[in-house]
């Protein structure tokens, strides 16, 4: 295989080799379930413990507000609609944002058809959430802000801190996707006022159809999927050991290396958005600039359309994603890029890169370049570059 | 999830540019929904199509559509032009994606609003043409329950 | 480690060897997003694909009627509630029996509070659906009829065909949870008439954490899990590669030695049922004796306490599992033994013992020899034994 | 899940049997529930418990709570060994887990009614102790919301 260059981290991340390991005895050595009263069936649930310890310690929380899923998903349906459900007498008023991930925003959209009323907060150019907006929005019925930490596209960290001041002194419960953020910035639900945070392995080179939901001690919450009585009661299905152990051993990892990892990605990352910037006409950065992932980029070329900008940098050995309506399978962009206010046919060339531990500057170099020759080649092709050079000459 | 066809009209487009000129030019599709196609017609007076191009704005499928439309229609006449419909393009492409099937309705649409325009502006009217609509976007295809 | 052997087959297995390797690749060498545009992405969608294909092929589906989710809970909890949700306006009664596991059961139970109507058929003494009260429980507002395939706990294998049949000639939909059958009775939807299925991959040598539901093309159905385009929109959430690697290779296995296995599983299951009957007073056989998983085994001793008996076995090293009130958390015992009549203090005493391809004639005879002694200990300690021997000396 | 202390007590319970004509006798639990504990005890004229002995059907604390208040009750005096309650023996065994401390209720209600069973066999009162249930099942403990 030709040599690759992986810039798509927010979308998965590599597996370490040291999760793998971690993971790999409890398959098939102590495979026992961690439901059972045999001591064998105790290794299993020990090994679940300590990444429970892991985990909860790496958000502030305490151990018995870990509860485990499938995925940053599953956390999401579940926060959401086991909220609506626990506090449907108190109300039935939800907030969030217009640019949450549609784990969230298709949840909101069930939620509206079975009787709840959601608002939809707009976001300023940068993609930060309106404070304001958010205090006018707030009603005696409202029983749930749902803003994600950090958004997937454009890298936006959100005032999570301001909002979970906001929320509480409503009594008004708070609910974070961190999916984006988790292992990326550090996060205190205690400081931040955050009742209950989503989160999924595998966006920090931990296995891919683990998550977990941290809830609150003391928020009345139902369960989303029923059956059995493991997580104490709140989710069915035998635990997925290795995923967990191998979720427990990436937090490690990440929190470990946040600081050198994350400093030298940020240096990437602004390095990256500076040559393109100056070597590439008619390119824009979406995002805040200082407010964002440390591994996130996030451009928009004009005239270029974003699937045929990924084709061809995949034929150069480069992974990168887009919020072109092409890669989503629907006619619209990205829902993100709209409610940032470009205009659709700007949102249609966009590019996010998201760096990883192990990605160089001769990468990012090499990465540019490659952007640069596309771009001037499709631009060439595009009927909208050719009307507007005319206009414009 | 591409054919090696549409790769290869991908990777290697035929006739991407423009035609000063030109007999006949069309430009269909809506940057709002990410496609918008061009094509520019040269007709000689026996209705030959001698000379075609395209430029294209879209996904992937969007130029290989273009072009794979364009290879289709060279060389033909008018009449033959208009048969040359959105399932011939995917056929000689060796099929789309569902998601994608649209672009070969715009590349269709294109060639006939290139041909409209070949036909107003020469006073003419191309039997079985009608008037394109410049705007293709349909909604998606849903599964058949 | 002293000598283990593990009779815990239905609560989980040992994740082969062989599964293993199959899904390794897939952490950190083909780690992409099985739904991105790059090649490097279509590498974990192949693999998706080729798993996919197996799974349907193992019974009898078309792969685009597979849906993979987290495992058999989730499949569950999917098929019952989105069938509710989209079938409301037909009806809101739905058909189950007294002996599903509980990933129904208590799926049922959050129906039951959100307006939904749910018959809980009886079972007779070894654990079979009554057909009859079947035929009689069927309304026009009848939208559903959940059975399980094959029962967990006493290992019945129940009517599917009939009830497919019965299903098929109201026009009501038929949903089985083949949890415990899949991979160890041949199993063919459009023989049966079933129009969901649920299935999970830790049972049957394949990763923990992984599962599908089979819906029948055709059936409307709705999400559970929103979110994502993933699963043809169906099902939310970043797939599981390695996850659906590992449980296409288990089903590809089990299928593979599905007959030799169930053959010699069958015999050590019936020569253990009939030592234990044959050398421990006061023993029963629970469950259909003919029609049941080729590896369950389930006893009751009488005057003896489950978990008591499964701590002691554990002492010698031999894993299984009890429908003790004590091993659930609740002060019931297994709701399934109940089902079939038998009183409180018997199920308590409840004992099974679950075969696995490795399980040896000799670990059987080890196993029933701990058993003669260990009942026998506990008898000496137990009051109800002393009255019983009181009142009939 | 359990301590080391109550696997001990499990795996080698102390006074497990009967006392033939034992001065009292009390069997409380419910087979209902899974869990029945006797206890015998042997009270000289002095009113000191000189043996106790157990017989339970129950989980791995139901035996360890019964084998622990033997232990404890013997040798005291009855107003001692009204004095143990179930925190007592909970204590011994270095805690129980939340779903099985009604084990260790039933240890303290199974000698409760031995006591009771040899006052009355005797016509006498102890103080303090009241006619104890012989049915002990209690709702599980639901977090606390
Ligand atoms: C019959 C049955 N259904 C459902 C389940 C739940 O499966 P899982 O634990 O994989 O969610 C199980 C096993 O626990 C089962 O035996
Ligand atoms: C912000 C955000 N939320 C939720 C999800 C869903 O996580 P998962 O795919 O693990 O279910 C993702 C990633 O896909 C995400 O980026």
């Amino acid at each position: 295989m030709k040599k690759m260059i992986y810039l798509d981290n927010a979308a998965t991340t590599r597996t370490a080799p040291e999760v793998v390991e971690a993971m790999l005895p409890y398959f098939s050595e102590y495979y026992g379930n961690a439901s059972t009263v045999y001591e064998f069936g105790g290794k299993s649930k020990e090994a679940v413990s300590k990444a429970r310890e892991i985990l909860a310690g790496a958000i502030g929380a305490k151990e018995n507000e870990i509860y485990f899923t499938a995925g940053g998903s599953e956390s999401d349906n579940w926060a959401l609609k086991a909220t609506a459900e626990a506090y449907k007498a108190k109300g039935k008023h939800i907030i969030t944002s217009r640019i949450e991930h549609h784990a969230i925003l298709h949840t909101c959209q069930w939620l509206e058809q079975n009787g709840y009323e959601v608002t939809y907060l707009d976001v300023d150019e940068f993609g930060v959430v309106k404070l304001e907006e958010l205090k006018r929005a707030i009603r005696p019925d409202t029983i749930l802000i749902s803003v994600m930490f950090a958004n997937n596209e454009i890298g936006t960290i959100e005032p999570v801190a301001e909002i979970g001041k906001i929320a509480r002194e409503h009594g008004v419960l708070f609910h974070t996707d961190a999916v984006q953020a988790f292992g990326q910035v550090p996060i205190d639900v205690d400081e931040l006022n955050i009742d209950m945070l989503s989160s999924s392995g595998h966006k920090l080179n931990g296995p891919k159809g683990i998550g977990f939901l941290y809830i609150r001690k003391g928020v009345k919450i139902r369960s989303f999927l029923h059956g059995g009585a493991q997580e104490r009661k709140r989710r069915a299905g035998t635990e997925n050991v290795p995923g967990i152990v191998g979720f427990g051993k990436a937090a490690e990892l990440a929190l470990a290396t946040m600081k050198a990892r994350t400093e030298k990605e940020r240096q990437l990352r602004d390095y990256l958005m500076e040559r393109a910037l100056k070597e590439i006409p008619f390119t824009r950065v979406n995002g805040d600039r200082v407010n964002r992932l440390p591994n996130n980029v996030n451009l928009c070329f004009q005239f270029v359309e974003g699937e045929s900008l990924l084709i061809m940098l995949d034929m150069k050995g480069i992974c990168a994603s887009s919020g072109s309506a092409c890669t989503s399978g629907s006619l619209d962009p990205s829902h993100v890029l709209l409610a940032i206010g470009l205009p659709h046919e700007i949102a249609h060339g966009s590019l996010r890169l998201t760096l990883g531990s192990d990605t160089t500057r001769e990468d990012i170099d090499d990465t540019v370049d490659a952007i640069k020759e596309i771009v001037s080649q499709l631009r060439e092709m595009s009927p909208l570059y050719e009307d507007y050079m005319k206009k414009n000459s | 999830m591409y054919s090696e066809k549409v790769m290869d009209h991908f990777k290697n487009p035929r006739n991407v540019g423009e035609i000063e000129n030109a007999s006949g030019v069309g430009t269909v599709g809506n940057a709002k929904c990410g496609d918008i196609m061009r094509i520019f017609l040269d007709i000689d007076e026996s209705g030959i199509i001698q000379d075609v191009k395209f430029k294209t704005f879209g996904c992937g499928a969007a130029v290989a559509t273009s072009s794979m439309a364009t290879e289709l229609v060279k060389g033909k006449t008018v009449q033959e032009a208009l048969q040359v419909t959105n399932k011939a393009v995917m056929e000689a492409l060796d099929g789309l994606p569902p998601v994608k099937v649209h672009c070969s309705l715009l590349a269709e649409e294109a060639i006939h609003a290139a041909l409209w325009d070949y036909a107003e502006k020469n006073g003419i009217k191309i039997a079985g043409l009608e008037k394109p609509k410049n705007d293709i976007s349909e909604e998606e295809e849903e599964e058949d329950y």
